[in-house]
């Protein structure tokens, strides 16, 4: 499946770039990690301490063991600090 | 019921004009830049999409849980100076309890699930991240 | 730290403008005169003299407990017609819990301990003098 | 001594004056209340049920054992309903 997989905050500037298109066979976002961190080291690094990521999918707040069926969007980020 | 994520400086006085009209009770919180350690302003990334939809479903719910008559979410993003408004929320109902409890539900939430990242903005340029604090998470446990 | 006292309406923006400058939250809590069952406004009664000692007392004391950095009281006497404010109270802080308690602490107090006394205003002139609640006796118990 | 005794909302209106200047030999805000519920029935009927009545002392929040030493200003009004 093709996936749009976005950064924000310092996950998007030690990937490298806000967004990109993926090919992705992963089931889970935890899949989807694994294929990430495979890629290089940036990804590697990024995404190495988990506990300090949070993700979204198709812009809902998900946790690493949701599956990605049907899904089109998936955001990484650190925790929010909105407010 | 309003909500609004936006670059631009806001009105909060035009923005409460009528609001909560037949409410007894009104209670709003605004969340200002405060200047710690040479901060000379603070810059607001977001998930453009994700932001408006979490803030919509939040003020719903919150309305829903505490019967309040209306709520109005406003939140900035990118590039805001010290000592100006980052966001205000409010809330109306028919007595205070409700209003007060609405608003700080609100920011509990907003706190640690509204899709907004904040990095520091010292006079040499970007400075790092701010780092969640466990306390707001605390916070919002005890809804 | 201002409390003011009046039968005049009062402008909340010009009030709030500047308030709170150099805090990181600022919590407002506004009352207003709710239509329940035919009433047409509230006249208010006080206590010139005490109204005034008493609201800046507290005020001074809602500062030092919460630490504010600045605290806003005004109360309007006399006839308050449907829909319009009664009263406003305004806090600030570093940060977001102090400025809620604070807020919420003085709505509490007065809400039974401010020397104020209100009657409805019905179609037909006045009816009965508003009946103290002893949930507002509770919440006060609270701090 | 002498005192300004202040009634406030339905006292106000039950004894018919805002206030009045009295001479008194109350030791105590009971006391007090005892002389001027002898005046007339208004005064009586009003200050029946001391449980609906508040008094200030100086426009300090008091109790009905609150000492008049030095008093000025007795005010008696209903529970307050102010915010």
């Amino acid at each position: 499946m093709t996936l749009d997989v976005l950064y924000f905050a310092w996950l998007r500037e030690r990937i490298g770039v806000p967004r990109e298109r993926v090919e992705s066979r992963a089931e889970t976002v935890r899949d989807l990690v694994a294929e990430l961190a495979a890629r290089d080291d940036w990804h590697a690094a990024a995404l190495a301490d988990l506990s300090a990521v949070r993700v979204a999918v198709d812009q809902r707040l998900a946790d690493m063991d949701a599956s990605l069926a049907g899904a089109r969007e998936v955001a990484f980020f650190p925790p929010m600090t909105g407010g | 019921m309003r909500v609004l994520v936006q670059s631009d400086p806001f009105d909060a006085a035009a923005l409460l004009s009528g609001f909560g009209a037949g409410a007894g009770a009104v209670v709003t919180f605004t969340g200002l830049v405060r200047g710690d350690g040479g901060l000379v302003a603070l810059e607001l990334e977001h998930y453009p999409g994700m932001t408006e939809a979490a803030l919509s479903d939040h003020a719903r719910a919150a309305a829903r849980r505490f019967a309040l008559t209306d709520v109005l979410v406003v939140h900035r993003f990118g590039r805001i100076e010290l000592g100006a408004p980052i966001m205000m929320v409010a809330t109306a109902a028919p007595h205070r309890r409700a209003a007060f409890d609405g608003a700080d539900f609100l920011m509990d939430w907003l706190k640690s699930r509204a899709p907004f990242w904040k990095r520091e903005i010292g006079a040499d340029g970007p400075g790092g991240w701010v780092a969640a604090k466990d306390a707001d998470e605390d916070a919002l446990s005890r809804w």
